[in-house]
């Protein structure tokens, strides 16, 4: 078995896993993680393609799908950026919806949870607060 | 001179595989990122000696690359500790290096 | 097979193969998430280094700068703003067995897909070679990257700057026009802003290196920007320095001069050469140079933006553990 | 074998044997911080030694000058990165030894303990 052969069968592999991780993973944060290891078992078979190519081609590598390698790599950390955004936004709704529901008087008022949130989150850590006020 | 130079590299480059028990085992988070940054280290010292092996620059770029951002998982993490400091205390449950885990981690590998 | 391979023994394949497999499925399965975190940014130092077996260096180095640098802040970063999640509730184990049947099946299907690919492999590097003199760059992959597929390449740094608009609408509307906060992260010690102070100038020389050599040699306008970006990323991190306001004239400019340079050239290509992201032949090296260079701007600019986050106002943040226990009321 | 290359095989050689006992260090030794100090041997040590060694391998002067500027990024950034993880360490250790807050496990009763909190 070369090493085209081996990054390849390992691609497949990192796939197979995960797959599993992006379905059944134990927190978002992981099937973000999943999602990853995904798209590198994807781009680990490219570039056994692009070895076994370049190879037959007398280069190291085949340049062109090295090429779109390159661009699903700026892209795919793109994706999780916005995913990681997503992620956090959604904590933060999620802490805001819980707090105004746990303050009398402020459930039915949509505009006030922001401030209903800062105020009960003095009980987090005050330092954080304090570098930038 | 080529022979030694590649044998050298994968030595160290096994080495440095290797030390991925500590990812694997922790105990703490600290320990994971010990084995990361000698993983990075591992690999440019590899990355060095394949490059000279085989007389290609662009190995010597990817390990000054290696090098220059060898810190940032370990920079991230402290930031994030400053960030939450209950993180790491609530972690202590399977990550307690000193005390009464020192006598089990060692045998434990 | 010609021997072109690396003289390398393959005793590091094998070692290295299993080793990615080993973390991949740790890192599925280990119970806390900052650990796994931890372990994905060691899987991206693996991989970079399993894409130069692979005599891939241009992608090794994006690898190396995306997966080993800027993918662990953001991800590091975000698992301490977001704590501990508590699980989410598993299915039964018939489920989970036929979704593990499931994955089986795919990983089967693509590694006998993988070892049956046809022997005499069809390839393009003769195609690229005999025309790379055109471009007058050296390196392939840049040839390809910015002649033969520059529409890829173009939508692919358009995709970019979408992708920070988008980062930027995910922010709260009474947020609009404040500076990006993800990275701050309490206040910094000192071992970080002394290397926040002495890395970034040699972060800035790689940098700048990785895209000036790109044209020749491994490197270009991607690893280049993402090196660049990085170093922002720790400036930030580091508290020396602030994200520019969303609102910022010259940041959106930053962002967008490089696919907007690709396109006005393309489109003046189209009335002086032939077609559309033609080069006029005397003008070739000239403009594939400016085309790089604002583009190395414009992906070092908008990923340092995409690690930074959507804009918050100043105050202090949700408090994490509480936004873990939020979790359990939502569903 | 000439001088030059006698002298990458005794400094390479001592570079590798450093990596081993960084990875000795790192998988055997008992508490963090020494585990911290045997991989700065192998971090500062071994990587200086391997670039040393193979000084005479590269191509002057701007092979040999990329190659001490990234022995010096690689000192500087593992010096400050062991010092950033020892810091962390610290607190922890002191945090346990004073018994701070232990009743925040993750693991061990995450839904009843977000409850407290979302309550309190």
């Amino acid at each position: 078995m070369n090493e085209a052969q081996l990054y390849g069968v390992c691609g497949a592999g990192l796939v197979g896993i995960g797959l599993y991780g992006a379905i059944l993973g134990r927190s978002t944060l992981r099937r973000l993680l999943a999602f990853n290891l995904v798209g590198s078992g994807v781009f680990l078979i490219f570039g056994a393609i692009a070895r076994r190519g370049g190879l037959a081609g007398g280069a190291q590598s085949d340049p062109v799908p090295q090429a779109l390698v390159i661009t699903g790599l700026v892209v795919a950390f793109a994706a999780t950026a916005l995913a990681v955004a997503l992620l956090i936004r959604l904590a933060t709704v999620a802490h805001e919806a819980a707090s105004a529901a746990a303050t009398p008087g402020s459930t039915d008022d949509p505009s006030t949870p922001a401030t209903a949130s800062q105020g009960r989150g003095e009980r987090g850590p005050g330092h954080v607060g304090a570098g930038h006020s | 001179m080529t022979g030694f130079l590649l044998i050298a590299g994968v030595f160290i480059l096994l080495t440095v595989l290797l030390g991925l028990v500590r990812v694997l085992r922790g105990p703490g988070d600290a320990e994971r990122l010990m084995a990361v940054q000698l993983l990075g280290t591992g690999g440019v010292a590899a990355l060095l000696l394949l490059g000279s092996a085989i007389d290609l620059t662009a190995t010597t770029d990817l390990a000054l690359l290696l090098a220059l951002l060898a810190a940032f998982a370990a920079i991230a993490f402290v930031a994030g500790l400053g960030a939450n400091p209950g993180a790491f205390t609530a972690a202590r449950p399977v990550s307690a290096p000193s005390s009464h885990s020192n006598g089990d981690s060692p045998a434990g590998d | 097979m010609p021997d072109v391979s690396l003289p390398d023994p393959h005793w590091a394949d094998l070692p290295l193969g299993f080793a990615l497999l080993v973390l991949a499925l740790w890192l599925t399965w280990t119970q806390r998430d900052r650990a796994a975190v931890i372990g994905f940014s060691g899987y991206g130092l693996l991989v970079a280094i399993a894409w130069v077996r692979l005599g891939s260096m241009d992608v090794a180095l994006t690898e190396a700068a995306l997966g080993g640098g800027l993918m662990g802040l953001l991800l590091l970063t975000a698992a301490a703003r977001l704590g501990e999640e508590t699980d989410q509730p598993a299915p039964g184990l018939p489920a989970r067995l036929s979704i593990a049947l499931l994955c089986l099946g795919v990983t089967l299907v693509l590694a006998a897909v993988v070892l049956g690919l046809p022997s005499p492999a069809p390839n393009l590097v003769a195609p690229v070679a005999s025309h790379q003199a055109v471009t007058e760059l050296g390196n392939p992959v840049a040839a390809v990257l910015i002649a033969f597929r520059a529409v890829d390449t173009m939508l692919e740094s358009v995709v970019l700057a979408l992708a920070v608009i988008v980062l930027w609408s995910f922010g709260a509307d009474r947020a609009w026009g404040a500076r990006p906060r993800a990275l701050h992260l309490g206040p910094p010690s000192p071992a970080l802003v002394f290397l926040g102070r002495l890395l970034p100038p040699a972060g800035l020389i790689v940098g700048v290196h990785l895209f000036w050599t790109g044209a020749d040699h491994p490197g270009g306008p991607f690893q280049g920007g993402a090196v660049l970006a990085a170093m922002a990323a720790l400036l930030w991190l580091a508290r020396l320095g602030e994200p520019p306001r969303v609102s910022d004239g010259l940041t959106r400019l930053g962002i967008v001069v490089g696919p907007l340079l690709f396109l006005l050239i393309g489109l003046a290509g189209a009335v002086i050469a032939d077609a559309f992201l033609d080069y006029p032949e005397a003008l070739t090296k000239p403009l594939i140079l400016l085309i790089e260079a604002a583009k190395t701007l414009s992906v070092a600019v908008a990923l340092a933006l995409l690690v930074a986050g959507p804009p918050e106002l100043p105050g202090p943040m949700p408090p994490r553990q509480s936004g873990r226990a939020a979790k359990g009321v939502t569903p | 074998m000439s001088l030059a290359d006698a002298f990458t095989a005794v400094f390479v050689s001592l570079g590798a044997f450093f990596f081993f006992a960084g990875w000795v260090g790192l998988v055997r030794f008992p508490d963090a911080l020494s585990r911290l100090h045997a991989l700065s041997k192998a971090d500062n040590l071994g990587l200086g030694l391997v670039v040393i060694g193979l000084l005479p391998q590269a191509s002057w002067p701007f092979g040999t000058l990329k190659l001490i500027a990234l022995w010096l990024v690689a000192v500087l950034v593992g010096g400050a990165s062991a010092q950033l993880l020892a810091g962390a360490i610290h607190a922890q250790a002191a945090e346990t030894s004073t018994g701070g807050e232990p009743g925040r496990g993750t693991e061990a009763a995450p839904g009843a303990n977000g409850n407290d909190k979302a309550t309190s």
